[in-house]
């Protein structure tokens, strides 16, 4: 993962960042990124989501991975926005987002929110947000892969009907 | 009549043969629409949105010379 | 790390499971829990909570370690209590929980809160309240260490208002 | 009278010069505290709370043989 280094650290460029990584968000990479904050000692509280591929069984059979695709200049566009927003509304002192494209298997990661802050409350509150609008806003599509290739189309929220 | 760029993505990219992106002289885009729907009748049978140069839209807008409308599913990343 | 293995699983005996580590939690441990959800395929978002140390400054000193204590029983007994609680509201797959004992320096993990569910609204929600009733309710105590060895106890919420 | 035993912890312990764990015989948790605060006056000076038998009490409870009275200053974890 060492050469996927998307969205970094606490500058506020107004220039979009690369939030996408091929393939799975290793645990070893959560574990990495979380070490990288022992020398910012104003942090007193880490909020991390992380999703993960489920094995759902959808009529009868069982999804074996995800497959990520995005219309990643829409995507980082957007991501630019949430991230300026999130920083204007919550006292950060970090925030990353990363995102899989490609394949992603029922057990692996597919998304890593980070935020971190001095006080726990906005660390939180600022991951919780995140999380929802980048489930909610960008253009990512995930195409769930059965076991035996076949496929169905992921769907949550209408796009059309973006959260603010 | 502005020349633009249609591009689609997910299920609508499935649905269209995967034969997006493609170029069409057209004034706004529920004009766009109906032409789409006539080339791809499968796409009045799903939910998608579109967005003109990355930005959603969420009634018919003007097209520009040379912009970009995209196609969109429902999003579901994460 | 790997000898302190404490709160474990989703295994619910009604019987206290340790939770105490000493000294700090380290970030590889985090990334090792983690990747041990990788079988657990019924999950779908893992929320996390970190505490760190900060190196605040107080009347001209700055914090350079903090030095925890506990009444060990009563915090067991009562996380055992908040463990069902936080159970029986949230159909959780998964919760860990960690806490650091004696001397934690600034920039080092003292606090490491773990839920794992299918969705991820029921990970956060019960992410967050675990951390809070932790935070209000655990018999645990912070001492300040400063530089040049002096110190101010910690004070956070009163325990004769503990929150429920 | 019962037979109790007091430990504290944090600043209390600290306040009370860490001569706790002890045992007194007494009948109830007021006047335990009465004659807490006669021992160590610089009890009075400090928020605490009691819990008896690993259980925060918030009024005056009357006490068993063989209780154990916890002295509690507010909790700092995390």
């Amino acid at each position: 993962m060492e050469k996927n280094i998307p969205i970094g650290d606490e500058i506020k460029k107004r220039q979009p960042k690369n939030i996408f990584v091929q393939g799975p968000v290793s645990a070893t990479f959560v574990g990495d990124s979380i070490a990288k904050h022992a020398s910012k000692t104003g942090i007193g509280g880490h909020s991390i989501f992380l999703g993960q591929v489920r094995a759902d069984v959808i009529d009868g059979k069982t999804v074996a991975a995800i497959d990520y695709t995005t219309y990643e200049a829409m995507a980082l566009e957007k991501m630019l926005e949430i991230r300026e927003a999130i920083f204007a509304k919550y006292p950060l002192t970090c925030m990353h987002v990363y995102h899989s494209l490609g394949n992603v298997a029922a057990g692996q990661l597919c998304l890593f929110v980070f935020t971190s802050a001095a006080h726990r409350r906005q660390a939180i509150d600022a991951c919780t947000e995140l999380v929802e609008r980048i489930k909610a806003e960008l253009p990512v599509w995930g195409k769930e892969i059965f076991e035996d290739d076949s496929f169905v189309w992921k769907n949550s929220s209408p796009p059309d009907h973006p959260k603010e | 009549m502005k020349l633009v760029e249609i591009i689609a993505f997910g299920q609508v990219a499935a649905v269209t043969g995967y034969r997006l992106p493609i170029t069409h002289e057209v004034n706004d885009t529920d004009s766009l629409q109906l032409w789409l729907h006539t080339q791809y009748p499968a796409l009045k049978n799903i939910r998608y949105a579109l967005a003109v140069n990355q930005k959603m839209i969420s009634q018919n807008e003007p097209l520009a010379q040379g912009a970009t409308v995209a196609l969109l599913p429902p999003f579901s990343g994460g």
